[in-house]
């Protein structure tokens, strides 16, 4: 043992910018959450005041307007995800829908059940899984990287799904400790299966709690070992962290709106003030928070 | 007005003919931003299906037993999760499949064509080109295949929506027709059964498997939905009215599940 | 609502019989557990009390000794898991050993990876999975089954992982609530992929608690409603339950010396009279149990 | 006598060469009945290794500030999970690979070949009609390719063991031969790196990726080497005596990690 370098453990506790140098342009990254909940806002927002360019973004299962901001922002320009809306408050993602017939993205079309095996795939180092449902479908001519083949044991007609493998992804969880031991309430979505897909995770947390505290209850630990941990107290926000805090419908509106107004009339100026106002003036994430203001984030409470 | 004396809405009308066709035992979920399969889902849960599991934000929920049943707008809202006996993580959800065949889907569309296949991607000849970009398909493609079978549910009878043909088709109804068209695919699950509108129930005939109408709504004529469906529906010598909710599913959806009149707007 | 028939939930809490009764001679099982863990005992002692003939026993993903015993009792005629021993108590399962050699039972050759990719097709409902790490051993000649084939995305040499359908599994747990919920502690092992192949499961547990129970931490339920319910306390003797008891080492080396005698001088005598004492003897599980002894019982609590 | 001050043991010898190989971070499994494995293992997470991730019981165990890590004799010994920080599914373990790049992995064997393809399945030229029928082979086919690189370890060293030809092949190391053999299958890893003994370590020579002696543990010559390997070795010029552990590394090993003493045995 050299005494220069005593034999302790590395805290895996970063800077939000720390997190970011791990992406260059033209990277595929990969977002956690589900459709309003859970995802990594404080990494959204910091991916499009870094001004990053041509990623690919594997979103949730379920994406929701996180993705549909990334697009807004010049971020993404390839989606893979199944789904991209915000259910009731936006039944297609607006700058998804306005990008994707402009041509300004392409979409790696596929559905949830495609989606998990493509990233299973990545976690099991093969070049694809098969799937059934899709045959007789559009799939694999809307998306050319799917291909119909003869199982090798019957002869059956199945989808081969490509690997979809990612380079960073980033979540949002409840705690993690010192050591990227990550736990969620709730259960996390997709999360573990983007996970498992990338070559590196970084977690950001709503709060760092103790390693005994992860060791109270270690079948919680959904992620055992993440890169690095980004404290992001209100890190979700507009969208929800279960147990936390419910999403703030009026926010997502607001987002809404300004995105609808580029969809529908081409004019970006709404999208341009919220851009602004909300990811690209904030200094940092909370100075995010104080521009939604306190009084606004404690009427989220959940009972 | 009395809310159980009330005559039942369109939506209450359509959630019992979802709910009507639901046997005890059998898996459903209770989807984002549905509030009409929600309610029949719900609706024969309380009423003859105790025994069926009920997915409701990811979780199997136990509510046979509560007076209310809130409703929450968005399938994340966490507070839905306090009557979850079990979570599903969505990857074993979508990759499990045993369990489906005791599952009953519902599916919306963008376009519907006459053999019941249907298109949540967009809307145009050319995919690098679509006029109008859909959501994606999200779970529909694989749950319409894995599951026992599934209702084509729209909001409304608008012959955008039903069209000779599907510019994409991201969920598999009875492709070119034929009662094999699905299994010489090797497709598992029965397909799609009823397509609910505002305006009747639709099946499929057997056989041909081509799109037919089942009942009409109280109120509608034969003329409306024809008006209204852009491709030639196969119409019986008898089309009956869609028998509407009893006295007491009526009770039961407004005082129970449907609290907030999602139904009766 | 027909008022014959009233709108209640049914109790899933069977007796071992009404488990049992699901099981044909020919039929593919699935055993839960880990080696020396938590492996259904009380329904092992059934299937060899009831003389079932022919079955096709999918194992744990490493199997313990309740094959083993299986195979001695001659109820298994095909065994489909990646190893079969009990670690320093047996480095191989002695009957194992002995009726592979004899030529008594046939055994499906894969390693854990393979044994998982051919559970998760299965429950995937489709004819294989692919799998890269066999390439370039001999497990396709040991195994016809699983193929070298040419992937269809990239044309790499991957080994086609034929899916392996249960038609009924049974799994040892800690507790369910009436209606089938089935809760662990620790992890429950390989359990949730044979669940998920199976077409039906019966889970005996050391005890039924209350529905709120579960619901106070539902993360935990691992098998969102098994088809049947046994109650078995000790359940899982002589081999551990994590939580409740650990493994009796002495049965097992009871059990071990019987099995060896059959490998080594094919002689039966002592595996009989370890049956007869043990297995076919006790008129129900709760005998077993007495026929260990309560003191003994008590001597495995943990700390 | 005080066990510090006592001559390491062969065991403890061959630990400490495991140990010495492993760096900070990586990820390593503490598996069933491995005593050597997990005392280099251990070892090596206690001296240099703080940021490694052991697995013990299946779980992600923190054991570093544990003053003696006790022993059990089963993996599913639940008492062990006492230092879980996370538990592994069993099946996510085995699917879940990308971890596995900083994963060093330890395999055991019934026959070795020159090339350092190993056998766990059984004795005999006919697999319908093994001469002795092994345990099977676990999970080691697969954690030899995903993995970094692997260690075999032996407990004696035999010509039974050591053969020219396995009979099966349930691990693949260097195939024919040649630095391309794992490569050129498409598979990832490092491959076999030593194989360790109670009477030598040997690695495999750059470019034939044959079996040769790399060092000899103190007490043991050449011959006895040779007379114990079923198929010639390549011996370099100058073979160096194995280097036993410190005081230190003995301290810790006797104190902490095997205080049962079943290295010593």
């Amino acid at each position: 043992m050299n005494p220069d370098s005593p034999n302790v453990r590395k805290k895996r506790i970063i800077e939000l910018d720390q997190a970011l140098a791990h992406v260059k342009d033209g990277m595929t990254i990969g977002i956690g959450g589900f459709i309003n909940s859970s995802h990594p806002m404080h990494v959204v927002r910091g991916l499009i005041k870094k001004g990053f360019k041509n990623l690919t973004v594997v979103g949730p299962a379920s994406s929701g307007l996180e993705i549909d901001l990334l697009i807004a922002a010049g971020v993404a320009k390839k989606i893979i995800a199944p789904y991209v809306g915000g259910e009731a408050l936006a039944p297609i993602g607006p700058a998804f829908r306005a990008a994707a017939e402009r041509g300004l993205i392409e979409v790696f079309e596929l559905d949830e059940a495609m989606y998990y095996a493509a990233l299973r795939a990545a976690a099991q180092r093969v070049p694809f899984n098969p799937w059934r449902s899709g045959v007789g479908t559009s799939f694999p001519e809307m998306n050319p990287m799917i291909k119909s083949f003869k199982d090798p044991i019957n002869g059956e007609t199945l989808l081969a799904i490509p690997a979809v493998n990612i380079d960073v992804a980033f979540l949002h969880a409840a705690v993690s400790d010192y050591y990227g031991n990550v736990q969620y309430i709730g259960h996390g979505y997709g999360d573990r299966a983007i996970y498992a897909a990338a070559d590196k995770t970084f977690v950001q947390v709503e709060k760092v709690v103790s390693n005994e505290e992860i060791r109270a209850d270690p079948i919680k630990t959904a992620i055992p070992g993440a890169d690095g941990i980004i404290r992001a107290p209100f890190g979700a926000h507009p969208y929800s962290s279960p147990g936390h805090y419910i999403e703030d419908k009026a926010h997502i509106k607001k987002y809404v709106q300004a995105a609808t107004a580029w969809a529908k009339t081409n004019d970006f100026a709404p999208l341009q003030a919220y851009l602004d106002e909300f990811v690209l003036g904030p200094k940092d994430p909370i100075e995010y928070l104080e521009r939604v203001g306190l009084r606004q984030l404690l009427t989220l409470n959940e009972y | 007005m009395n809310t159980i004396t009330m005559q039942a809405t369109r939506k209450e009308i359509m959630a019992t003919v979802l709910a009507r066709d639901l046997v005890d035992g059998e898996w459903v979920e209770v989807g984002a931003n549905l509030p009409v399969p929600r309610a029949g889902v719900l609706l024969a849960h309380l009423l003859w299906g105790a025994n069926m599991s009920v997915m409701v934000a990811m979780t199997k929920a136990n509510v046979l037993n509560e007076p209310v049943i809130e409703e929450f707008e968005l399938i994340t809202d966490h507070r839905a999760t306090r009557w979850a006996e079990a979570y599903y993580l969505h990857n074993d959800l979508v990759e499990n499949m045993k369990f489906r065949h005791r599952g009953v889907f519902f599916a919306g569309a963008l376009q519907i064509d006459p053999f019941g296949n249907s298109n949540l991607i967009g809307i145009g000849k050319d995919y690098k080109a679509l006029k109008f970009r859909g959501p994606g398909a999200i779970g529909v493609c694989n749950a319409t295949v894995m599951n026992s079978r599934f209702h084509l549910v729209v909001n409304s009878h608008d012959p955008r929506i039903f069209v000779p043909k599907c510019d994409f088709i991201s969920a598999l109804g009875w492709g070119q027709g034929g009662e094999d068209a699905r299994t010489k695919l090797g497709l598992p699950g029965g397909g799609p059964r009823y397509v609910v509108t505002p305006l009747c129930v639709m099946d499929f005939e057997p056989g041909s498997k081509r799109m037919r109408l089942k009942s009409l709504h109280p109120g509608v004529d034969i003329e409306e939905v024809k008006k209204n469906t852009g491709f030639e529906l196969i119409i019986p010598a008898k089309v009956p009215t869609t028998e509407p909710p009893s006295a007491e599913e009526l009770k039961v959806l407004r005082e129970r599940i449907d609290v907030q009149g999602a139904l009766r707007q």
